[in-house]
């Protein structure tokens, strides 16, 4: 263990702004990345599901 | 398993379900591997000498390239897939696993700059590795702007396939020239890969983020896989049926 | 085997020299960008004699990327490709003689305008020689790889600006290797690696990419 | 002997034709038929090997045409909706550069032959861009004049031909199939060929 407290931890040995900015950035982008996915997942099935749908009115009309 | 049954998962409407099973998996494994790749990156691995706390920044900065090559050749390996066998998955999992390559490249180099700044006093420095990963982010988006720009999706997976295949030729030689260059221009002073002495401690911390990344690449591709099989796909049953049930 | 590529060569000659602005349009992309250098860096004759590889080659190389796209456009517009598909010959070989013709077309005459220009940047006579051989010597790696990418855009709207974005990674090395050849002889080191590997790039560029491009183009036809 | 079996065709996400077959022996002519959109000039280009089917295949002289690839392009001639000429060039250059890029030879009085029976003799020198629009059409079907190969694949030969010209690329297409050679043809105006069987095949009916 060599940080004495969190808010040693958080300096870094004065590169905290280096360290944190690259491991920040990574787990943003890792958490962004499925966010999106799961974002387009569901607008890809309502407009899917709209689309049947619409369709199965046409059959029957 | 023989050849045979590996082709039954490369039927679209089989390997969803199967993908569907397998991402939480993969998510399982992220997490652990990623706290323990924290936990020896941060907790366990010394201070360096020379480069004090920095240098902690190389346990993701040296996945994320690494998986940014790796992602590269697993999509030329899908590309060749797809125009030997002609099957429609391959071409699926390129396309899924292109934007996750690129990411990690803009990591790669993300990570580099905030690394170089302290120890070199420059946020881009054109050392080797660093240029060629930014040509390698390149053809990643080369890769992206093709099969977007194609409509008719079929035309779009060989195109891509195509690209892929010469890129993954190529990013050798271009790796190799960029050496040559840097090495002929600059003299080796100044370059990323002069990392402290590798502890076998550290080296553990790399290979366990390494490893957390890439199951996390491979959570990540096979969500967006299933998406691009549910946008495809819409004309088949299979997939009427799935949504049918999932409105109800 | 050799008589199909000779002949597709004629005719691209031909068809080019029916519409010699192609042709006067490159040069002349060449030239103006090569003379906005000195204007833009500020007259100095030691800096531009050292900006001078860089800069040559990169006009050199974006001049040949101009003229890529009506490789196969406007065959492919009036009906001409589907024919050239449809021939018993293999469709690598015509491509290979249309990829000659274009080099013949764009990276000759570049490379013979290219010492001109190298004067306005106070070049010596022997980085002069050197410059214009390894673009003679680079440029058909240019066009090979360029046909690729033609190939791959073929029919697509925003063509020519997508084409770019997917050669221009592939032109890194050719680009080192070109005006690290130049620069090589202005330091005195001899660019004879440099070549060399010019040369083996331009080989395996022209030699395998003429393939890759025919492949591109039947999945563009399909 | 040209033959297909259950063809299947995808274009964009629909399906256009499926379960697609038909036999042509030497001598006979296979009308296509079919509104416009229910992938006629599709079918013609599985045909012609351009496009791969999604399932189905296509059998010439009892050979996949996948694996025959050269050997079938050098029995096949296809005349899209496309005129297929260079306008730099002449017709009379035109002619001599679409023989030559198909692999065959062609004399310079055959080509004249050619032109001459289309009407175009007398402007062979001129560049293509000077002609009409219908003259530049003749200019490609003049190609079929000389032309040897057994199987004409023809997409919509007839459009913007006066009556005269129907008249006699009716009577090529008759010769050819008296020479024991086979067509498959599209055509929206009804037309009568003087010799050989005429099958028909209706898409999408």
């Amino acid at each position: 263990m060599y940080w004495n407290s969190f808010s040693d931890f958080l300096a870094m040995g004065g590169y905290g702004f280096y360290v944190w900015g690259s491991f920040g950035v990574t787990a943003l982008v890792m958490v962004l990345e499925p966010l999106l996915i799961t974002r387009r997942r569901r607008a890809t099935e309502s407009r899917l599901t709209r689309q049947i749908r619409a369709e199965a009115r046409q059959e029957h009309a | 398993m023989s050849m045979i049954n590996w082709f039954k998962f490369s039927a679209p409407s089989t390997f969803y379900p199967l993908a569907g099973r397998l991402i939480p998996v993969f998510w399982a494994l992220f997490a652990i591997l990623a706290l323990a790749g924290l936990w020896v990156g941060f907790f366990v691995a010394p201070t360096d000498f020379q480069q004090g706390e920095g240098y902690r920044i190389i346990f993701i900065h040296v996945g994320a390239s690494w998986m940014s090559m790796f992602t590269y050749l697993v999509m030329a390996f899908w590309a060749g897939m797809g125009l030997a066998f002609n099957t429609r998955l391959s071409g699926m999992m390129a396309s899924a696993l292109a934007p996750t390559g690129a990411l990690f490249a803009f990591i790669s180099l993300w990570t580099g700059a905030l690394w170089g700044k302290p120890m070199w006093g420059a946020w881009w420095v054109w050392d080797a590795r660093l240029t060629s990963e930014l040509i390698l982010l390149f053809l990643y988006i080369g890769f992206i702007a093709l099969t977007h720009a194609i409509d008719d999706t079929r035309r779009a997976d060989k195109a891509g396939a195509i690209l892929a295949l010469v890129g993954v030729v190529n990013v050798p030689i271009i790796y190799f020239s960029v050496k040559w260059w840097n090495t002929l221009h600059q003299g080796a002073s100044v370059s990323l890969t002069k990392a402290p002495a590798m502890a076998s401690i550290m080296l553990w911390g790399m290979l366990l983020c390494a490893l957390a990344m890439w199951m996390y690449s491979l959570a990540v591709a096979l969500m967006r896989v299933r998406v691009i099989i549910l946008e495809r796909e819409r004309h088949t049953d299979w997939v009427k049926e799935l949504l049918a049930k999932r409105s109800q | 085997m050799l008589q199909i590529v000779s002949y597709t060569i004629a005719r691209d000659l031909r068809l080019a020299l029916r519409r010699p602005a192609d042709l006067v349009s490159v040069l002349f992309f060449f030239i103006i960008v090569a003379s906005l250098f000195p204007l833009g860096v500020g007259p100095e004759a030691d800096l531009l004699r050292q900006l001078a590889p860089g800069v040559l080659w990169v006009g050199a190389l974006l001049a040949t990327m101009l003229s890529l796209p009506r490789l196969f456009a406007d065959d492919h517009r009036d009906g001409t490709l589907e024919q050239l598909a449809l021939s018993p010959n293999p469709l690598g070989l015509m491509v290979l003689g249309k990829v000659i013709a274009h080099w013949l077309v764009s990276g000759l005459p570049l490379a013979l305008l290219a010492p001109v220009l190298g004067l306005q940047f106070d070049l010596p006579a022997d980085a002069l020689w050197v410059l214009t051989f390894s673009i003679l010597l680079g440029t058909p790696a240019l066009s090979g790889i360029g046909a690729i990418g033609a190939g791959l855009t073929l029919g697509l709207r925003g063509g020519g600006v997508l084409l770019s974005l997917l050669v221009l990674p592939l032109y890194i090395p050719v680009l080192i290797f070109g005006a690290g050849a130049v620069d090589a002889t202005v330091s005195g080191l001899g660019p004879g690696a440099h070549l060399s590997l010019l040369a083996a790039l331009t080989i395996g560029g022209v030699a395998f990419a003429p393939w890759a491009a025919a492949a591109a183009l039947k999945i563009a036809l399909e | 002997m040209l033959e297909a079996e259950n063809l299947e065709c995808i274009r964009g996400e629909r399906r256009l034709f499926h379960g697609v077959g038909f036999r042509l022996e030497a001598g006979e002519l296979l009308f296509l038929q079919g509104r416009n959109g229910a992938g006629k000039t599709s079918l013609l280009r599985m045909l012609c090997g351009l496009s791969l089917p999604e399932s189905g295949e296509i059998r010439w002289k009892g050979e996949p045409i996948r694996k025959l690839s050269d050997d079938f392009r050098s029995d096949l001639c296809y005349l899209g909706h496309l005129n297929a000429i260079k306008e730099e060039l002449t017709p009379l250059e035109n002619l001599l550069s679409s023989a030559r890029l198909a692999g065959e030879t062609l004399s310079d009085d055959d080509a004249l032959d050619a032109l001459e029976q289309v009407g175009l003799l007398g402007r062979e020198d001129l560049a293509c861009r000077y002609l009409s629009q219908g003259q530049k059409r003749r200019v490609a079907l003049a190609r079929l004049v000389p032309e040897r190969r057994p199987l004409w694949i023809l997409d919509e030969p007839f459009v913007a031909l006066d009556v005269n010209a129907v008249a006699w690329l009716a009577g090529l297409i008759g010769a050819h199939l008296q020479r024991g050679g086979l067509a498959v043809m599209t055509t929206h105006q009804p037309v009568d060929i003087p010799a050989g069987q005429i099958r028909e095949l209706r898409l999408g009916a």
